[in-house]
């Protein structure tokens, strides 16, 4: 084997610590490499030509670059390698940047240290193979779970770029938070006005299935082909014949029980269509409350129905769809602000979350859009708001800031003004972070035009005072203590990962972070991406985000499907475990151990039972590779031979001239 | 009837529809047995069972898979049949098991212990319930089974075959003890200590492969890691250092899948206590798994599992 | 291999891809000075390490062996870290019948953000294995050594039922 | 005739080991086996036959052939053959010891081929063999042509007599050793050590006529169904050839460890499914039936074939009492020998 090492300087960023052409010299004494060179930026074009022209002129066939993390430019350099002619897996990266010369400060120990790494990644190249990818096709067809703003955009998207789209949805109607505000800053214009077009874009669009009341059940198969079951889950109400006209939801008897979409600012109908504008505009019998399903009499509804589609008997579907690829948008939810107990924990009704004055707000919402406190239905004059409820907060294991209270309450107090001259808005606030388009000066205009009154500081306790609610807080920029007599507290609360996200994850195989929203692929250059591949990532779930980072998010995850989705076929990774089978003794422990069901038992020529992997599921993790007692099975590009050969270059063996 | 004669009469009955029955008959001397592979009634004559009968014979079913096979098997060898049976190596249907209730076999390192010279040249052999008397280079010799019992008799908890298609003799109590002394002993050794045990043992080890190809449960057999190439796990050199290698990996393999019957000890042919490392392996799976090989069907062997909350282990915060 | 830099020992570390190995580089990109002692070796998934692979690297003379991947839930094939916490748990407890002092073994959980406690868990694992110093070899490395494992030997110590 | 007594033959040992690199039985963790020997350690030649044979002293275990070692000024690998230095002597080797070394004499000292490694070993190295008053149960040395006090291949035979050892020098160079003042005349004791080589022979019975075994076994070469039924107990370990005087087989494997590498040479095992592995993954043997044939085959006929009729064992047994399941070749032998349609 011919060998080229090239040791990177990175600038001043490697060679500041390390000797870099030290570590040059000495890797010509290590065996197979017939080329060592340092450079100035391995990673530039003129750094990537340089390897290029030494592949060709010393006829390697094998590159060795220490420069930075592999996590940042191992596709680079396996690229220009393939450029040069040679397989991308015959080449390795010693990490000799954010492992070495950023942490050691000595430069003798960072030079050994490099050349003992430099040396590591020579011995496993000297144990590496060129591996070739196998091609697959896909299936034209895309999954977008989640009918928030982010899927409504994403799906849209992607069925305007010509494939069909399943869009599932947990709730009944498609929507998400969206459908439920009142206005949305910085243009205070009417959110149902914004989205509604947009909702019923999806139910008429030829391109998009939309399952309402729907979840994934199970995932099956891998990029291109995944076979997705999807629960329907029974709504009581033939859909195919229901036209929502919405006599069944006058004639329930039983209309106790409160109305979510309403933030249980008032009750609901056992069966109900939850907001006018709802797509699909269905009903569907809530099974917790309705008097037939829970004690067997009433019937009303079925009565009443004019084309007799209530069914009580109605079980959950299980429907499949094989599809290319997965855009998971499944949103956010609130915090739970009663894990604070200065906030009363639910004592006083006239501490509403800001969702819930959204609904106040809205002339579609229980009170027809004019405020009126929960407690006794009065207006109330003074109003105060409580930003960074569940946010920025260690102390309920809320670090991050939420992102979008500080401009939704600017705009509630906005609102506020406008729908009661009178009022004054207080805002307690840790600081205002308004960094998008026009974002600054609308909060400036809730505080100069509208006369919101910001205070900056946390509240430490409110208490009832007569009817009213006495609020006590710091001003940090005053130096003072505070009280306001409120009518009505609004707390802004933050976003939290939504209920079942993880269990989400776990099928799809995405990693939830450490508050359970999902992780993306990379932070930055691949924001939408998952390390699933062909499932991508769009809104809320990623992280806190406002209407339009979701619609963006939605179409760019809608650029990367239709990117993928525009190739006939799809290279499926080639470091992946593989199994020597006349070494394989059947007992098919690896098939009990694999995360991913892709090795299956097949019998050989002999009727010998053995096992196979299926290159095109397998994620290439290695958990195989040990299980298997008799090394059979192994991880292609991480053999045990080529570990054991980092190992032992670092732990060389003792060598005896004389064994006896 | 005897439960030889029992037993003798159960295989009758069923040798028609089997290849064979794996059972012992005496060896080399009257001290040795060594295991008999009846194919006809006349090979049945020769059958012995008894603290003589010391092979554990589970370790020939891997190795005739899609044949119909009896054996023979002592409360401690049909652990390992229920563990080969666990992990899929062997097939129930394929398998007939004629179980014994065994009150013990001998130890042939501690009986060589027990006299002064090697009994090479044996003339007699007469047991008793309690002793072993043995007539050698014309001396004779009586030694206590409790003496010469094998480790893993002095405690064993399951005397009597867990899996048995025919039950032979009287059912056995399982052991008061549970630990031995020796074991406990050189555990609490210091490190230091262990650690030149090792070295000084490992010197004369021949890397032979017999405590490898005697394991019931080291079915990899001709492909084992340890003689191949690719991958080359242990070099060929026979250093303490590579022998050490090569029991780690066999321990390792063997990680709660051991039934601790003691063939690996009792095949080295140099006396390396094996059974060391085993037992302790054992122990701990036993503490973190609650589990112990081949005690049940339908086991999985803990490393082929997980739980995502692990009672059994404390992680080093840090 | 150079003559190692004699203030260093060795010590061998197994990080999987996903999270330790990129835990390791936010360490890298905030410059969080750690001992030089550590080589690290990338596997894709803790569930890669054969705990062999620790046991291949004392037998060859490494002082420490330092194992970290994905906090457990949070691994990037599901269930790997799950396999690996049981395989290098019972390692761990397995180790001291060999003689191997178990603190030259540790394995843990780091995250690709938690660059600080990578920093800690390698500048307080190599400070421990300083503490202990280096590992003694198990093959003897010279013809006194191999003498003295020859009288070892014939003064039969070891064991006590079997010496 | 020279008379030495025990606690000078332990003298004499070590003595011999400031010249020599002695192996010598020593008694270790229940087993005895030939060790090398310093002072201050003690001999254990009675209390049973050493498990495994003096075969290590003129074909070690482990080898070293060729050193390859990169050095860092130098970019070119340099090459050294590694050749064995010193002599060797073995005290207290059974007479089978002694005679199972000169059966590796013809395979690596030919015409064509001299084995420089072997050679050096086989000229220094020297015995100092026991003779055996006690024949064991599996021993059958006379019937492959040796007996309890067998002098081929030794230096000195020691003969035990009383607290001491009648001293029988063979060679010239065993001749200069029992010169040394620790021995005495052997007087009367020589009559007596006579007697006891009598006896032992006496007590090993009958000897087992093997020369119709070479054919008999090559007219069994085809017959799989007899071989799978004697090697059905056998666990297809190495533990009979590494234990063998005569077996001889070895392999020689290069381990690339990159800056510095080595071919050794080390015992191989026939009864391993590696030994005959072919590149291509073919096994010629691929059952432990094939390769217990081969082992049986190579040592009571093809050997004899070749070499003038000698059987390629010595007749110790200690691939019989050893084998960890009992295995004995005499019987496989006597099976092939008598066996009938």
């Amino acid at each position: 084997m011919r060998i080229g090492v090239f040791i990177c300087h990175c600038g001043s960023n490697i060679a500041g610590t390390v000797d870099c052409p030290k570590v040059a010299a000495k890797a010509l004494t290590y065996p197979d490499v017939v080329f060592s060179t340092d450079t100035m930026y391995a990673c530039s074009e003129p750094g990537q030509d340089g390897i290029i022209a030494a592949v060709k002129e010393q006829q390697l066939d094998g590159v060795v670059v220490a420069s930075c993390t592999p996590r940042m430019h191992e596709q680079t350099f396996r690229r220009a390698v393939e450029r040069a002619g040679l397989n991308r897996y015959m080449f390795e990266m010693a990490n000799i940047r954010e492992h070495v010369s950023w942490i050691g400060k000595i430069m003798e120990d960072n030079t050994i240290k490099a050349q003992e790494l430099v040396r590591m990644a020579v011995e496993k190249l000297r144990r590496n193979r060129p591996l070739i990818p196998k091609r697959f096709e896909t299936v034209k067809r895309v999954l977008v779970i989640g009918g928030g703003v982010a899927g409504i955009q994403a799906a849209l998207d992607c069925a305007d770029g010509g494939q069909e789209v399943v869009l599932i949805e947990r709730e009944q109607s498609i929507g998400g938070k969206m459908a439920k505000l009142d206005k949305t800053f910085p243009t205070v214009d009417c959110s149902s006005c914004v989205l509604g077009p947009k909702m019923v874009d999806i139910a008429q669009h030829p391109k998009i299935t939309l399952y309402a009341c729907a979840e994934v059940e199970s995932v099956g198969g891998y990029v291109g082909n995944f076979h997705i079951t999807i629960r329907r889950k029974a709504t009581y109400v033939d859909w195919n014949v229901c036209n929502g006209c919405g006599l069944c939801l006058e004639k329930c008897p039983s209309h106790k029980h409160p109305d979510p979409f309403n933030e249980n600012l008032c009750t609901a109908p056992s069966i109900n269509i939850p907001f006018p504008q709802a797509i699909p505009k269905k009903a569907a019998i809530n099974p917790q409350s309705c008097l037939k399903l829970t004690q067997g009499k009433c019937g009303i509804c079925a009565t009443v129905c004019p084309l007799k589609c209530i069914d009580y008997e109605q079980k959950d579907e299980l429907v499949d769809v094989d599809v290319g690829a997965v855009i998971v948008a499944t949103g956010y939810d609130l915090f739970d602000w009663h894990k604070y107990p200065q906030y009363g924990q639910g004592r006083y009704p006239d501490i509403i979350t800001s969702m819930q004055y959204e609904r106040l707000l809205s002339a579609s919402g229980p009170t027809g859009g004019q405020i009126k406190r929960p407690s006794d239905g009065k207006e109330p004059k003074n109003i105060v708001f409580i930003q960074c409820v569940g946010s920025r907060d260690r102390s309920v294991d809320r670090p991050y800031c939420s992102g979008f209270c500080c401009m939704y309450t600017a705009k509630q107090a906005i609102l506020t003004k406008d729908h009661l001259p009178d009022s004054q808005s207080f805002v307690f606030y840790m600081d205002i972070r308004s960094p998008g388009k026009l974002y600054d000066e609308f909060t400036r205009r809730a505080m100069e035009e509208y006369g919101a009154h910001y205070v900056r500081g946390r509240v430490s306790m409110i208490y009832p005072q007569d009817d009213k609610l006495l609020v006590r807080g710091a001003d940090t920029l005053a130096g003072t203590q505070v009280e306001v007599q409120a009518d009505l507290v609004v707390l802004a609360v933050g976003a939290e990962a939504a209920a079942g996200a993880a269990q989400l994850g776990e099928k799809l195989r995405v990693c939830p972070d450490q508050y359970g929203f999902f992780v993306e692929s990379h932070p930055k250059l691949k924001p939408v991406e998952t390390n699933t591949a062909g499932v991508y990532l769009a809104g809320a779930c990623q992280g806190p985000k406002d209407i339009p980072a979701s619609v963006s998010q939605g179409s760019a995850a809608a650029a990367k499907v239709l990117g993928l989705l525009s190739k006939k076929e799809l290279e499926s990774d080639p470091a992946v475990a593989r199994v020597n089978q006349p070494r394989c003794v059947g007992c098919g422990k690896c098939i009990q151990t694999c995360p991913f069901g892709a090795i299956k038992e097949v019998a050989d020529r002999f009727g010998n039972p053995k096992a196979e992997v299926i290159d095109t599921v397998c994620q290439g993790c290695g958990i195989c590779t040990v299980t298997c007692p008799q090394g059979a099975i192994q991880l292609e590009h991480f053999t045990d031979n080529q570990i054991l050969a980092e190992v032992q270059a670092l732990c060389p063996p003792k060598i005896f001239a004389n064994y006896e | 009837m005897s439960p030889l004669d029992d037993l003798k009469t159960a295989i009758k009955s069923r040798l028609g529809e089997l290849d064979c029955v794996i059972g012992w008959e005496q060896g080399y001397d009257q001290l040795h047995a060594t295991p008999l592979f009846i194919r006809s009634e006349a090979d049945l004559d020769r059958l012995v069972i008894g603290p003589l009968a010391v092979h554990n014979l589970a370790t020939y079913l891997p190795g005739l898979r899609g044949k119909k096979v009896g054996i023979i098997v002592k409360g401690c060898d049909s652990r390992s049949v229920i563990q080969l049976l666990n992990e899929n190596l062997i097939t129930r249907d394929d398998l007939v098991v004629f179980g014994l209730c065994c009150s013990g076999v001998v130890s042939h390192r501690k009986i060589r212990a027990a006299l002064p010279v090697d009994p090479g040249f044996v003339e007699a052999v007469d047991l008793s319930t309690d002793t072993l008397s043995i007539t050698a280079s014309g001396q004779t010799t009586i030694l206590h089974m409790a003496d010469i019992a094998a480790d893993k008799c002095q405690i064993c908890q399951y005397p009597n075959a867990l899996i048995a298609d025919v039950l032979v003799g009287s059912p056995q109590e399982s052991k008061v003890l549970t630990t031995l002394a020796c074991q406990e002993e050189f555990e609490a050794k210091s490190e230091a200590e262990k650690f030149a045990f090792w070295q000084e043992t490992m010197s004369r080890c021949i890397r032979c492969y017999a405590c490898r190809n005697a394991c019931p449960m080291c079915v990899c057999r001709d492909f084992c890691i340890s003689t191949s190439r690719d991958p080359l796990w242990l070099g060929q050199e026979n250093t303490p250092g590579e022998n050490m290698m090569f029991q780690l990996i066999h321990v390792s393999h063997l990680t709660g899948r051991c039934t601790e019957c003691g063939e690996c000890e009792r095949a080295c042919p140099v006396d390396i206590p094996l059974l060391l490392l085993r037992r302790y392996m054992n122990k701990q799976v036993q503490d973190v798994f609650e589990h112990r090989a081949g005690t049940a069907l339908e086991q999985t062997p803990p490393l082929l599992t997980f739980k995502v909350e692990e009672e059994g282990i404390k992680e080093r915060g840090w | 291999m150079s003559p190692q830099n004699i203030r260093e020992l060795r010590i061998v570390g197994f990080l999987c891809n996903w999270c330790s190995y990129g835990g390791a580089d936010t360490a890298g990109v905030g410059r969080f000075v750690q001992p030089t002692d550590l080589r690290i070796i990338r596997v894709p998934c803790s569930g890669r390490i054969d705990p062999l692979f620790i046991v291949r690297a004392f037998m060859n003379g490494a002082d420490g062996v330092l194992v970290s991947g994905c906090h457990p839930r949070d691994c990037h094939y599901a269930e790997g870290n799950f396999y690996a916490r049981r395989r290098l748990e019972m390692l761990k407890r397995f180790l001291p019948i060999t003689g191997i002092d178990n603190r030259r073994f540790e394995y843990t959980w780091v995250s690709a953000s938690e660059g600080q406690r990578w920093q800690h868990v390698v500048t307080e694992f190599t400070r421990g294995i300083h503490t202990l110093g280096p590992a003694p070899s198990f093959n003897p490395v010279s013809e006194t050594e191999w003498n003295k494992l020859a009288v070892q030997a014939s003064e039969g110590q070891g064991c006590p039922c079997h010496g | 005739m020279k008379y030495i007594t025990k606690k000078n033959l332990l003298r004499l040992t070590e003595e011999l080991s400031s010249v020599y690199r002695v192996l010598a039985p020593v008694a270790q963790g229940g087993t005895v086996t030939f060790r090398r020997f310093h002072p201050g350690m003690t001999l254990d030649m009675h209390s049973r036959m050493a498990a495994v044979s003096a075969k290590m002293a003129t074909l070690p275990q482990t080898e070293s052939l060729l050193l390859v070692q990169r050095v860092e000024e130098n970019k070119k690998p340099e090459l050294t053959e590694t050749l064995p230095q010193g002599k060797t002597l073995v005290m207290g080797a059974r007479p089978c010891d002694a005679r199972g070394k000169l059966l590796l004499d013809p395979v690596f000292i030919t015409e064509k081929i001299r084995d420089q490694h072997f050679i050096h070993r086989r000229e220094n190295s020297i015995f100092i063999t026991l003779a055996c008053d006690q024949p064991e149960t599996t021993c059958f040395c006379h019937s492959v042509g040796s007996g309890p006090a067998d002098t081929a291949g030794s230096d000195i035979l020691l003969t035990l007599v009383g607290e001491g050892y009648v001293a029988q020098a063979i060679s010239d160079q065993g001749q200069e050793i029992v010169t040394h003042s620790f021995f005495e005349d052997a007087q009367d004791r020589g009559q007596q050590a006579q007697a006891k080589h009598g006896h032992a022979l006496e007590l090993m019975g009958q000897a087992h006529d093997y020369s119709s075994a070479p054919a008999k076994i090559l007219e069994r070469f085809d017959d799989m169904d007899f071989w799978e039924v004697q090697s059905a107990k056998c666990i297809s370990c190495g533990a009979c050839t590494y234990m063998c005087p005569t077996c001889y087989c070895f392999n020689i494997t290069d381990n690339d460890l990159g800056l510095t590498s080595q071919r050794i040479r080390t015992w191989d095992n026939c009864m391993s499914h590696t030994f005959t592995l072919e590149a291509s993954g073919h096994n010629p043997r691929p059952t432990k039936a094939h390769r217990l044939k081969n082992r049986v085959g190579h040592k009571f006929s093809y050997y004899p074939d070749l070499y003038g009729g000698i059987m390629a064992c010595c007749g110790c047994g200690r691939c019989i009492k050893q084998c960890p399941t009992g295995v004995d070749i005499r019987q496989i032998v006597n099976a092939a020998q008598e066996y009938a349609q």
